[in-house]
């Protein structure tokens, strides 16, 4: 009996990864449709193929090569079938896959509407093959960065991946818009820019709300365990945490624009939500609802700022503000951890975002100059100026619709 | 013959069509245009960033009459399309020019007859 | 070992709210994506933002005061984490909370089109803090009444909320609807009804897409409890049940408005497949199947009447039909409870009916003239004329598309 | 204790069960989606009402007869409530019937933009009422094929329904297709075939990920118990294995078309990820991840040649492709189960999808035949020129944008 | 140099557009618009209510042409418009009026030459 | 006075306004159309099938202007619209007709005050 008992531990666990995996899939759906409702319609079959696309590519190289990389076990998932402790382990690859492609999918929002398609999956490729799997192993996976330190040893913890998908996703877009270059039209002469607004706002908000929802399975299945009950409880307090950040960074958001510029600007009041939930992610298990709340609503604030400044100082131009939200503000939420978490430091937080960064961007920078080099990354101005579209899909998304 | 061609606010169509059917007009041609002119446009807002939209949105009406038409018709399109009676910036214009011909494909019809 | 036991009864209890929970917050983006697809476009983007704002109030209002004044325990859900007897407290609030949002979206269709968005927000936080609460404490919260009298005394039961969540939100929508007045355009100077055609059905079908699916959550976490042999055959019973009324609702709408108009009409399946949602909402656990689909298609039928007849009769001008299918429906779902289930008494849901009701429509009442007082509640005749969308987010849902 | 232990098994089975069926419900959406972005703008309200009636008739006529025909138990799911040995019935019922629905959701596309509204629905009365639940019963029921020979004494298998879903729904579907003919203007006078592309690319793309996403619950509830190590290793390997194939479909189909043609054609890609996934369901308990992506990528490029082979050579106007993405592949899928399933033989397959498809074939033939001379499938020539939308539902799907 | 505007039923651009090229007509310049005419709206069912819906989507065609082409061209429309090759309500409208200069922006040719 | 109708490539739009602005151009209406012209049109991809769309996006600008300005316009066009500067296959065109009258609705004007 104790063994019946054991395994519906092992069942329940189980059925939790799956679930809270299948929840982090649908995020695909999410960025997907975040993107597409925030690029012109000139470029909205392309982001459409690039992210089903990237899915597709993220499953299939962390199966051959990157979950080894992370964790260990094996190529190809060598004998995963019927294994595992105290769950399934192919629940838990499934799991991890999900995370390897939301990381992948940050970048393809940054490098929207002037991007070769090939170019991106090239680097997808290695991105989701070796360079997240690499910062993953020093982090989930304990080894020690190149050998060298343990970044655990410094007192470094991220829940469920603040910077370790996040922020990684951030750097390795950032790396992208700067060999990449601005969209044509986005900078005027005199340096000022021009606001370019995405096609459709209902497409942008599902997408938010779908990320919302996925962020469920995101930080709820980084508890990792369910069946007792104080896993159940952490589970519980992740999602009730998860839910009020990303409340409180809509609420935080749409004030601020609604005092800086007297309109409740809907891109913001979505950036808002993702920010605080890129914020709480990095520790929804110790704050209470109402410090969970807080550290969205701070993400919230921040990213409208960053969204701003990116553009107009930095002249980085991102068209669905990917670097703010999940760059600057996985950074935040890395940084807010020891206030409510006494096992994490202040210093470890910033050391593991450095070691994160500075290979995930640099690692990125290079990969992007070598595609760069091979193949090209960006499409013709003529193609540009008639949408990537037509250039690389071959095919309008609305291909009914009277458009500019 | 003579085109009539109106430019007009697009909430005023229903109107202008109705006052139009009145006065015995039996066609017209209607196109969403985008017009520039003394009426400055609106300020939107995109993630932070404001910016002017310069065209409105506006009605192109395109109405063939025989010449004798053209007063009431203009008088007609004048009284409907104006804001609250009265008249606000970038109510819009009517213009006036010559017409040749028309045929009615259906009948092959021509001339006055045909509009 | 018992121990062991009890806990996994505990997780699994937990677990099932957490996904019940997940599956009601995604109701959220159902309401979103079919207000959004039913109003004008030149008033999308604003609907938008109220969806997402008044989900993030919700969450936010209630977390600081609202669950405590409805089930006790404490304001900002002080010491929530790491309790709870039969499953998390956590776990609850969670599930709970996707509720008071579910009431509040109710509102948001009726005044679509025409409300200025920060009267709207303000009304949310009272609402969603206050008023939804206090009718809860007395019904879910077993409270007496005003400390008068208890509805359950009289054989007041309402399952999962046809009364206590929909006919609620309807209320305060009638409520709000009846100080805003008709949109510009609506009714004629002869008293004729004007039809304000949606502007993308797809978006309104995937909303009560969406919701349907979000309903198994609504209905199936309203057993609140899972772990045994009785709870497990009564959650696959609301599943089941809830599937058929829904089912029922669509089948009737479709045949009714086929003989009444001679045509298939979209919109009223819709408000059918919703109908039949709500009308089981007050009683899932006891019809047979079959019972529930004909509980569902009586469901379908009264919402064409009630559309109709608010619209021509009353001239209650309801962009997206909310206090038909929530209110009036709301209210059959409360009487059919005693048709199957003899613990439930005609009269006692009668009175628990005109509680709510009464409760939540003169609260609102006197809120909504409050807001109008201090703030007014409607925008200007020329911001209507133009969409609220720019007057009050400042961007079209829709930039490209040449639009009416 | 040891009571409790079996009810909670009981509870995991049943939770699991009313999970997963949640999923595959949501996959009604997915077709709904999927569909209306395929078509052109000017018939989309009309594929919309048929896919929520589609849904809301199969799962009428299935509760009424439907699942007593496939399982026995009673017609009216007589005293379903409230039984079940290892799990709920109710939770089985629910499971079940989300499965005939998808295979009705088949037909719709491939008579798309033609056909009339209420002659499919009967179709949909006697398919999803008697057709489906026969060869159901033949199969997941055990019977002997028209009381002659049990198809799984021949080594026949099909794991979630390869065969008895999709390829029965394909089967049905070219019926109507071969009964109905091709739209007006499809074909020109010298044979040629013309593209006529769907309105909205975003939408199909939805569709596609939340038919992937309902897909695991559609896969992984198959395997029918969760509460044992054994269980959940199978459940966990089914997500695993559903995902891979998706994964293997849309990169083969997208580097097949680039190779082909030159251009990333979005369509194909999604096509590819519907191809992979019905190409894994006979069977995606046995094949390692590897193989599973392999045999996902076959169906990717199996899919890509039938569409246009059906379309170019054999003249079969299939608007959405469903024909090739469940019929052609569903077979593929049924042949590859041997591969990696000693169990289960070559001969047993063949004999199996021969059985499935001639009686779906036949008894659709016939009954399309019957309702062609009763009320007519197809609207007039006038009607189709200006949308069925106008014709049957009177309103259309994007009221406001101007279109072709 | 004239100028012709014609109505036509959108269904039927691609055969006017083909028959066109066919007597050798190389620019065209077509708009999506919409019709009021003798041709009566159909009804729309939207919740339970009727309403009609008074103009009709039509395509205006414009195309410039040289004197004496008109006949040609106006014929061509004619023929290739026709519903069912004999003419059914709401087949459109042909209007001719005079046009006095044309310029190709490219080459900067003006006249017939640049049509 | 004159009606100036130009067709452009669309992403030349704002380059054209901000040229006429300059000559002192008030009003301007703008139509979405579709050019059939030399240019030939791009090929689509869909499910596998390619398939050649013949008409291209192009704006349509109509432009009212009197008679003495005529020149002046158009070279304004001429030169904004150009491609690169020196001028590309489907650059677009610029007709010329005649104007007879023209209405302010807001006031009533009428003739080349109006404009
Ligand atoms: N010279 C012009 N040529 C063509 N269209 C014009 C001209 N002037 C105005 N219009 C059109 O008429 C509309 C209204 O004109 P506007 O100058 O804004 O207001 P008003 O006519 O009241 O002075 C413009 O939006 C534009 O579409
Ligand atoms: N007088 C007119 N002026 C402008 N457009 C017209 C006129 N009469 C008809 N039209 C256009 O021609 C279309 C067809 O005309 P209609 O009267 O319906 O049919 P028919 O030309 O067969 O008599 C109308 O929808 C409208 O766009
Ligand atoms: N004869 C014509 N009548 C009306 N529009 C024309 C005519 N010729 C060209 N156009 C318009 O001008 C556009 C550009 O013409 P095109 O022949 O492609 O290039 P170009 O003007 O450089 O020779 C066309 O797309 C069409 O809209």
């Amino acid at each position: 009996m104790e063994n019946t008992i054991l395994e519906m531990q092992f069942a329940i666990d189980t059925f939790y990864f799956l679930v809270m995996g299948a929840l982090v899939m649908w995020m695909a759906a999410g960025f997907s449709m975040l993107e597409a409702g925030l690029v012109r319609s000139k470029n909205t079959t392309e982001i459409l193929t690039k992210n089903i696309g990237l899915f597709a590519i993220a499953c299939t190289t962390y199966m051959v090569y990157g979950y080894d990389l992370m964790y260990g076990g094996g190529m190809l998932l060598d004998g995963i079938s019927g294994q595992g402790d105290k769950y399934s382990n192919a629940a838990d690859f499934f799991f991890q896959v999900v995370f390897v492609a939301t990381a992948m999918s940050i970048v393809s929002g940054a490098v929207a509407e002037r991007m070769k398609l090939f170019a991106f999956f090239a680097f997808a490729v290695i991105f989701t093959g070796i360079i997240y799997p690499m910062e993953g192993a020093w982090t989930w996976g304990s080894e020690a960065v190149f050998g060298l330190f343990k970044l655990a040893d410094y007192g470094f913890a991220d829940f469920a991946g603040s910077g370790i998908v996040h922020m990684a996703g951030a750097a390795a877009a950032l790396a992208g818009v700067l060999v990449l270059g601005a969209r044509k039209g986005k900078y005027n002469k005199d340096g000022s820019s021009n606001a370019i607004p995405g096609s459709n706002m209902p497409l942008a908000t599902l997408g938010t709300f779908i990320l919302w929802m996925g962020w469920f399975g995101f930080n709820g299945g980084s508890v990792l365990a369910m069946a007792s009950k104080e896993s159940a409880n952490a589970v519980a307090m992740v999602f009730l945490n998860t839910n009020a950040a990303a409340a409180g960074g809509v609420i935080a958001a749409l004030l601020l624009v609604k005092i800086l510029w007297g309109k409740a600007d809907l891109t913001m009041a979505l950036n808002g939500a993702l920010a605080g939930l890129v914020a709480i992610t990095a520790g929804p298990d110790t704050p209470s609802a109402l410090v969970a709340t807080l550290i969205g609503a701070v993400g919230g604030i921040l990213v409208v700022f960053s969204i701003s400044t990116l553009d107009r100082v930095f002249k980085i131009d991102d068209p669905v503000g990917a670097i703010s939200v999940h760059g600057v503000v996985g950074l935040w939420g890395l940084l807010a951890v020891p206030l409510t978490n006494a096992d994490v430091l202040f210093t470890g937080q910033l050391l593991g975002a450095l070691t994160i960064f500075v290979w995930v961007f640099g690692a990125s920078l290079a990969l992007w100059l070598v595609i760069k080099a091979v193949m090209g990354v960006r499409v013709s101005e003529q193609e540009e100026a008639e949408g990537v579209d037509i250039a690389e899909c071959g095919l309008h998304a609305y291909p009914e619709f009277t458009v500019k | 013959m003579k085109m009539i061609t109106a430019i007009i606010k697009p909430f005023k169509l229903d109107e202008v069509r109705e006052a139009l059917s009145e006065i015995g007009v039996s066609g017209i041609t209607a196109t969403e245009v985008k017009g520039f002119g003394r009426q400055k446009g609106h300020t939107e807002l995109y993630r932070g960033a404001e910016y002017t939209v310069d065209f409105l949105p506006k009605v192109k009406l395109e109405i063939a009459i025989s010449a004798d038409q053209v007063d009431s018709v203009v008088e007609t399109i004048s009284t409907a399309a104006k804001s609250d009676g009265e008249g606000k910036i970038g109510d819009g214009k009517i213009f006036v020019s010559n017409l040749e011909q028309v045929v009615r494909i259906r009948t092959g019809e021509t001339g006055a007859v045909a509009l």
